[in-house]
Parts: C-alpha cells; sequence; structure tokens
C-alpha cells in the first residue's frame, strides 16, 4: 500500500487552476523530490497531502485516510517551510520541548546535537533569527520529529551553500537510520539529485513525470549536428527542447528510447550525442515553452 | 434610544483605540522582548499582589476611615428633618427630633445689661435665641445646639465644631466656629455587583444640612442687646 | 571519492565502477561481504536506493554473488570478469571512437599505432618515475 | 510492503487539545501582560474617580469623591474581546498548525484558552478594584474613606462570578467575529456596520433584540445569569467551530 495517493486531483483558487488532474502514487520510505518551477503549485501539492488545504475534486488518501482535518495524518506528518510561525514568547529551546510533547518519535537527542553543529543559541526567539538561520531551525525540527511522512517546501530558503550541504547530508544520514518517506519540494534539482530516490516533475499544476532518479538520467539525449539532419532524424518525436547553434546546426533534446535506433546513425550522420543533466532535462520538461528562452528572440 | 453627546462618543472611541494600541503594543512587539520566564513573573507577581490585596486592605491602620470616626446613620434619624428655625419661633428644643446639644456653658452674671456681639460681625449670622428665666438666679446658661450633617449616610456631627461662648465684664462674645472642611472618599460596587446585589443604599440616601443654633438663658433681670438680630422666646 | 554529477554518467553506474576499481585494486578480496547499499549511501551521500542499484549491477553480472540474509558476496571469478567485460565494452568503445577521429582527420593506419605506442612510452617511463 | 510496517500513531482528540492548551497557554503570555497593562491603566484612570460633588454651610463644606473599578472591567471586557478576535487571525493559526492539530482541536484549545483568560480576566479584574483602593488609601492619605471601601468576601466572589461569565460572553462573540471575518473579509465592513445598526435602528425596529439582550444581561439571579450566559456562550463557540471546520490553513 501507500503513503500517498492521488486521484484525478484538481485544484482551483478562484478561477485560477493550481493543480490539474494530478494522479500519482508515493510509496513508503522513500525520498521524493517534488520539482518544479516557481508556481508550478508545488506547495500547493503539499498543503493538501499535509491536510492544510482540501482538494477541488478528485481523491487524496494519505495513510489511506482523507488528509484534510484529519488528526492522525496531523499527528504523523510534519510540514516544514519557510512560513512556519512560532509563538513570539517562547525561546527555541521551549519550542523544541514543545515540539516533543506533540510528536510520538521526537529525538531530543539529535535535535540537540544539530543546534550545537549549527551553533544555534537555544535562548535566541525564532522571529529574531536570519532567514537561513530559521530555516535551519526549521529544518531541525523536520528532522527530529521523525515524522512517517515528513514534508519540506523549499527547505533551505536563506541557507548558505555549506549549510545546505549539511542539511541533505543530515536528511540522509537520518533517513538511513530511521527511514520514512520523505518528500522535498525545490525549483532546483542539482543540488538534491543524490540523495533522491524519486523524482516528480510538476509544472503548471500538472504532472510531467515521475521516475527513479537514476532512470532520469537515461531518460533523454541530447543531438548537435546539421539542421537538415536533425529535422530528419527527429520527424516525428516529441522534441523536449531545441536551439540553433552557429548558422546551420542545432541542438534537440529527444527521449532516449524512441531515439535507440537513431543513435546508430547518428554517429554516421555527423552527429555528436550527448547526455542530458539531469537538471536541465528538468528545466527542458516543465518550461512554459518549448526551445526555452530563446524562442522568445527567435521570432522576433 | 436618548441622545448621547457627541463628545462622549469621541472619548470613547479615542479610548478604545488607546487600549488597541496597548495589547497590540504588548502583543506584537519586538520591543517586548521579555523572557519567557520573565513574563511569567510578571504575570504571576501582579496576580499574586491582586490576590493578597483583599488581606493587606483588612490590615491598613483604619484611623483615617470615616467609619470608624463617626457612626453611620441610621434609617430612623435619616428622615428626620430637624428644623432648628422652629426654636427661634418658640418651640421647645427637647422637643424637636434630630437636635442635639453640641457643647453647653454656664457663667455667673451679677449685671443687668448684657451685650451680645458675634465675631466676625458682617460675615456671619448667628441664630441666636434668647429666654429670659423666671428668676434672677444670675446664671447665664449657652446652649449650643446643632442638627446633624449627614452625608452619604454618615453622620458627621461627631466632627461638627462647636460655636465658642466667652463672657467678658458684659459682654458676650459668640464666635462662629471653625470652617470645616472635609473630603471624603466612597466607593461604588461594581455594576457587575449591583446587578446581582442591588444599588448600594447611597444612590437614593438625601444629604443633610447641619446647622447650628445658640440658646440663651439669662437670669430675669438682665436686659440683652445686641447688634446682631437676637430672636426672643418666651419659656413655654 | 566524489561524485561527478556534472558528467552525465548517472549515480548508479559510477558506484558500480567505484566498485570494481575497488575490487581490481585488490581492496576487496574474494568471497569477502562488500559494502552494504546503506554503507555506500553515507559515504557517497546519494540514495541508498540508488546506491543498490549500483550493486545489482555487478550482481547481475555475475561479480558478486548474495547470500541470503548476509548480504553481498564477491565471487572468486570477480576480477576476470571484471577484466573481460572492460576489455570487450570500454575498451572497444574507446579505441572505436580512437579510429572514428582519426578517420575523420585523416590519419593513417600506421600513424595512429605509432602514437599508441608513443603514449604507452610516456606511460611506462611515468610509471618509472613513480616506481622509483 | 504494507502499511502495516509503519508504525503510525493514533493519537485522542483529547490528548492533543490538552498538548495544545498547554502549547498556547506557554505561547500567549504576552497576552496576559496585555491585560495587565489594561487593567493598571484602568486602575491610573480611576484614580481621579469617577465623580464627585460637594454640600456646604457655614460651617462645614463636604466634598464627596466617588471611585468606582468599573472602568477596570470595561476594560478587561474589551481586553478578552480582542483577544479572542486576535486568536482567530492566520498569525495565530499557523502557529496552531506547526505541530499537531486538526480544526476542532484548534478551536477547543482556543475555547479553553479563552476560558482561563476569562477566568484570570474575571478574577483579576475585581481585584483591581480591591487593589485601586489600597492605592487611594496611600496617594490621598488626606480623604476619610468610607462606603465599601472594604468589600464583604462574599459581595467580591459575586462580583467575580458575574465578571467570568460576562467575560465569557464576550469572548465568544469575539471569536465568533474572528472566525466570520476569516470565512470572508467582507464581514470586517459588515460586522462594525450591524454593530451601530443593531444598536440604533435595529433596537427600534426589532424590539425582539432589546429583548434578547436585557433577558440575558437584565437577569438579577446569579444563578439564572449564569445558566443563560453559559448556554448562549455554549451555542456561540459551537457555531464559531462549524462554521470554521471546512476553514483552510496555513
Amino acid at each position: 500500500m501507500d503513503v500517498i495517493s492521488c486521484q484525478e486531483l484538481t485544484k482551483t483558487f478562484g478561477r485560477v487552476r493550481a493543480l490539474n488532474n494530478i494522479t500519482f502514487t508515493i510509496g513508503q520510505n522513500r525520498i521524493t523530490g517534488l520539482i518544479g518551477p516557481n508556481g508550478a503549485g508545488k506547495t500547493t501539492l503539499l498543503k493538501i497531502i499535509a491536510g492544510f488545504l482540501r482538494a477541488s475534486s478528485g481523491e487524496v488518501r494519505v495513510f489511506s485516510e482523507d488528509p484534510f482535518n484529519n488528526l492522525k495524518v496531523a499527528a504523523n506528518m510534519i510540514f516544514i517551510d519557510d512560513q512556519m510561525r512560532f509563538p513570539q514568547s517562547l525561546t527555541l529551546s521551549e519550542i523544541l520541548a514543545s515540539a516533543a510533547a506533540f510528536y510520538e518519535n521526537w529525538d531530543m537527542e539529535l535535535a540537540r546535537r544539530l543546534f550545537d553543529y549549527f551553533s544555534l543559541d537555544p535562548e535566541q526567539y525564532h522571529h529574531k533569527l536570519s532567514k537561513g538561520m530559521k530555516s535551519t531551525f526549521n529544518m531541525i525540527i523536520g528532522l527530529a520529529a521523525r515524522c512517517p511522512l515528513t514534508i519540506f517546501d523549499e527547505p533551505t530558503t536563506g541557507m548558505d551553500a555549506g549549510v545546505r550541504k549539511d542539511f541533505y547530508r543530515a536528511l540522509l544520514r537520518d533517513y538511513l537510520r530511521k527511514p520514512r518517506t520523505i518528500i522535498i519540494s525545490s525549483h532546483l534539482l542539482n543540488e538534491i539529485e543524490d540523495i533522491l530516490e524519486d523524482i516528480f516533475l510538476l509544472s503548471g499544476g500538472e504532472k510531467r513525470l515521475q521516475t527513479p532518479v537514476s532512470d532520469l538520467k537515461e531518460f533523454a539525449v541530447a543531438l548537435r549536428g546539421k539542421r537538415e539532419v536533425i529535422d530528419k532524424l527527429t520527424a516525428g518525436q516529441e522534441i523536449y527542447y531545441q536551439k540553433s547553434v552557429g548558422k546551420d546546426h542545432s541542438y534537440v533534446v529527444i527521449r532516449r528510447d524512441a531515439a535507440e535506433g537513431l543513435l546508430k546513425k547518428a554517429g554516421r550522420d555527423g552527429l555528436e550525442v550527448f547526455p542530458v543533466k539531469a537538471d536541465d532535462l528538468c528545466v527542458y520538461l516543465t518550461s512554459r515553452k518549448r526551445g526555452g528562452i530563446d524562442s522568445v528572440f527567435d521570432r522576433y | 434610544m436618548a441622545t448621547i453627546d457627541p463628545l462622549l462618543v469621541i472619548l470613547f472611541m479615542a479610548n478604545l483605540l488607546i487600549l488597541v494600541l496597548v495589547i497590540l503594543f504588548v502583543v506584537k512587539s519586538g520591543c517586548f522582548s521579555l523572557q519567557n520566564k520573565i513574563q511569567f513573573w510578571l504575570i504571576a507577581g501582579y496576580i499574586l499582589l491582586l490576590l493578597a490585596s483583599p488581606v493587606v486592605i483588612q490590615m491598613l491602620p483604619k484611623e483615617n476611615f470615616a467609619d470608624e470616626r463617626i457612626k453611620k446613620v441610621s434609617e430612623k434619624d435619616l428622615y428626620v428633618q430637624a428644623d432648628l428655625y422652629t426654636i427661634a419661633q418658640g418651640a421647645s428644643p427637647e422637643q424637636i427630633k434630630g437636635v442635639f446639644v453640641l457643647e453647653q456653658w454656664e457663667f455667673p452674671y451679677n449685671g443687668s445689661m448684657l451685650n451680645v456681639v458675634v465675631r466676625p460681625l458682617y460675615e456671619y449670622d448667628a441664630v441666636i435665641v434668647v429666654e429670659r428665666k423666671d428668676s434672677a438666679d444670675g446664671k447665664i446658661e449657652a446652649v449650643n445646639y446643632a442638627s446633624k450633617p449627614i452625608v452619604e449616610l454618615i453622620d458627621l456631627s461627631e466632627i461638627m465644631k462647636p460655636h465658642k461662648v466667652a463672657l467678658d465684664g458684659n459682654v458676650l462674645k459668640v464666635t462662629a466656629p471653625e470652617f470645616l472642611q472635609i473630603e471624603l472618599g466612597v466607593f461604588r460596587n461594581e455594576f457587575v455587583i449591583s446587578q446581582i446585589l442591588g444599588d448600594t443604599e447611597l444612590e437614593s440616601a438625601p444629604w443633610r444640612h447641619g446647622s447650628q443654633l445658640i440658646y440663651l438663658r439669662v437670669p430675669a433681670d438682665v436686659e440683652v442687646q445686641s447688634e446682631a438680630s437676637v430672636h426672643f422666646v418666651e419659656k413655654q | 571519492m566524489e561524485l561527478n554529477s556534472v558528467e552525465g554518467k548517472p549515480i548508479y553506474v559510477q558506484i558500480a565502477e567505484w566498485l570494481e576499481n575497488e575490487i581490481l585494486c585488490g581492496n576487496i578480496k574474494e568471497n569477502e561481504k562488500i559494502y552494504s547499499q546503506y554503507q555506500l549511501a553515507e559515504m557517497f551521500n546519494i540514495n541508498p536506493a540508488t546506491a543498490a542499484k549500483g550493486i545489482n549491477i555487478l550482481a547481475d553480472q555475475g561479480i558478486l554473488y548474495k547470500k541470503r540474509g548476509l548480504g553481498m558476496f564477491l565471487s572468486p571469478e570477480a576480477k576476470e570478469k571484471i577484466r573481460d567485460k572492460r576489455k570487450n565494452h570500454t575498451l572497444k568503445r574507446l579505441v572505436e571512437e580512437v579510429v572514428f577521429e582519426a578517420r575523420l582527420l585523416g590519419v593513417s593506419e600506421a600513424e595512429l599505432l605509432s602514437m599508441i605506442r608513443d603514449a604507452g612510452k610516456v606511460f611506462d617511463e611515468h610509471e618509472g618515475i613513480e616506481g622509483g | 510492503m504494507s502499511l502495516t510496517d509503519i508504525s503510525l500513531t493514533e493519537p485522542s482528540l483529547f490528548d492533543t487539545v490538552k498538548k495544545q492548551f498547554l502549547y498556547k497557554l506557554k505561547g500567549r503570555l504576552g497576552l496576559f501582560l496585555a491585560m495587565m497593562g489594561v487593567q493598571i491603566m484602568g486602575l491610573l484612570f480611576s484614580l481621579s474617580g469617577a465623580s464627585s460633588h460637594g454640600m456646604g454651610d457655614n460651617f462645614l463644606y463636604v466634598s464627596v469623591n466617588e471611585f468606582s473599578s468599573d472602568l477596570i472591567i470595561w476594560f478587561t471586557f474589551f481586553w478578552i474581546f480582542v483577544v479572542a478576535v486576535l486568536i482567530t487571525t492566520k498569525d495565530y493559526q499557523n502557529i496552531d498548525f506547526t505541530f499537531v492539530a486538526n480544526r476542532l482541536s484548534s478551536h477547543l484549545s482556543n475555547v479553553g484558552f479563552l476560558i482561563t483568560a476569562a477566568v484570570i480576566g474575571g478574577v483579576t479584574a475585581m481585584l483591581s478594584g480591591t487593589l485601586l483602593r489600597i492605592v487611594i488609601y496611600f496617594i490621598r492619605g488626606r480623604y476619610m474613606l468610607s462606603e465599601n471601601f472594604i468589600t464583604d468576601p462574599e459581595v467580591i466572589l459575586t462580583g467575580i462570578a458575574v465578571t467570568i461569565l460576562y467575560l465569557l460572553l464576550i469572548s465568544a462573540l469575539g471569536y465568533f467575529c474572528g472566525v466570520l471575518v476569516q470565512l470572508s473579509k467582507v464581514f470586517i465592513v459588515i460586522l462594525p456596520a450591524l454593530y451601530i445598526g443593531t444598536v440604533d435602528f435595529l433596537a427600534r425596529e426589532l424590539p425582539v433584540i432589546v429583548k434578547v439582550y436585557n433577558f440575558i444581561i437584565g437577569e438579577n439571579s446569579l444563578a439564572l445569569l449564569a445558566v443563560k450566559v453559559l448556554i448562549t456562550t455554549a451555542l456561540i463557540y459551537a457555531c464559531s467551530c462549524v462554521l470554521a471546520n471546512r476553514l483552510e490553513v496555513r
């Protein structure tokens, strides 16, 4: 059985359609990266899963229950984002103590060690922290809560590069120690790519791709060569990205399995074949227009 | 609905605004970043202080309390309208309810003329009643009668100052009493109490002026004269 | 070792190659238990599922064998298999690329062979310096 | 793998409400600090006396200053209304949903908090009256103090009980208003208009409202007042919970 399953999930805000007909499942004890550009609907989707928002139509199940307004889901889930609010009169250590009361699996030892490592002052107040420090603190809560479903919505906002790296490492090591279902949303894939098992691409409120991240690198290939040769080869294929190079060359990204036969020929036709970086592919798959920003200028 | 004074409305609104600001200031403020513990002890201290205040108030020395110095007036006394002027018209002081003797004097006197002067002259109209006794016993008796001043159900007669009466030769000097100014603090029960227990009696209690009168009894052979107005009465 | 995510090679392939190198160097002995997917995940900061995929590539090729409940062990013929595979696939592909490039540049076969020989000499000298 | 592998927490509503209630009590100390400020302000305003009048004749002038702690109680009423509205706002709601909560547990713990606030507010507001007397005793020593300077314990207790009842009712109303505003911002305009309308227009056109008001507020028996106020309060809270139960949060 799956931890999360969504059937034809749609969410509208007034006339705006934030999520459109999304169907997917997320299995147990996997780290899934929810990737998409800003405004893709990542936060909306995560908040529906967390039970904060209500689906406009379709069915959502978390731990086999409707998450909206569901105490059981709330008790087994934690949602970390940079909008988290805490009482202003409580110090960080008091907030940790409160969190410990709420979460059964809370690991205070872990929280303390992370506190030390990131040199957070337990007597400090949350609203006095810098943006990055807030994110670090929120992350500590998310990790120490050890919830069967842990959701991080853009958790590294404001963190500097070193802390970000530490965070992902901490996440992975704690996950190895106590596997659970984790979803991390981000608009960039590259820095979390390694620790992910699955990737879920969302763009314009629609699901683009859900695949194990190890398959993502082999999902597409790039071809570069004379334009007419490429056009002939790729006729009828779905082109994820296309760019003009030089006078009569072009660069296209297509699906690898569709191109399997072509690849042999490619070398002979004087085409170069490249692998496509995973985060580039994500950008191609989720960008608004095929051909990227160049398409704005090409027909100018 | 009754019309409301717009000034009151404005004042009321201003008050509310101040209240909102105070609440928001305390709640929102980063400028009020007290440690949680300090906050807690501030509030706890405040509540403890309040809980202790009913005990503290019992222990305060109360010599300055009206209740201690002055008798509370009884219902009976309150509605007695003692009019001293009926004495001037010949009524016997003993027969008037609510009239009491504030002070009395006795002077041996052998002269035949008595001059009654009132001080301070022109500023003060003392009410002086003179009764000629049946016999010439050589004694002038002076009685300072008074009626009870009652304010907020408190009988102030205990602190009333009497006139001064002195005999010097054939001059009887009546000096006005020292002027007394009293400030009284009273507490209304809170509206939440009066809703259940009713209003305090104060609300409807009338006030009574206290007044004073000097009653002179002179020997039968003494002639009284005065620049002040003096009422002569016959002994009944 | 740091993984290279810039180069297009999938991470699990890099894991498999790293394990092969360890085996070729003799860091892992025959019939010895190899790293678990969790150890690899921790070492390379990757998802354990990815690490498992790397291990499975080797298992599929018979380089590793599984003892139920104990984990993956190095099979006795592992080195041989890796050498064969690399010769038949990796080296062959590299040679093909070299030949293709040589054709494109119009380099003759003799010229190419001498280049290979020269490269071998340089490599030997290098080894010599390192060794001495 | 199946879901049975995951050991899921089975939370009880009561337990969650209890935890949230304690968390809120700890986290909202500032609100009680505000109460303190408001009551002390009320006390300071009350020091000058509610009214004064005098009477005199040739021998005596008596001026009477009336003191009353009514203002402190009104200020406390106002405080709890603002608090009740405040804790329905997004900011406070977010704090609830940072940790384990659902709508019902959030409301119930809010109601628990407001009841606590009403009790603390009621006790402190009435006792502030006693504090006012002590302060006046010390700073206005020349006064002869009289009449209700010392209040009988049962009178104070009656006052506390009635104040708490009012505070409960007002907090419920405030919470209800807050919930309406959360449902739709239109109510920010409608509610004040309705209030003014009720006082001025509706009171004239719909005597029922006046009757309802008098039925509750005009009660002279403490027991009956308690029954009426508690039932009304419970109804208003129940309405708020039902109305807000489908609200989206965070």
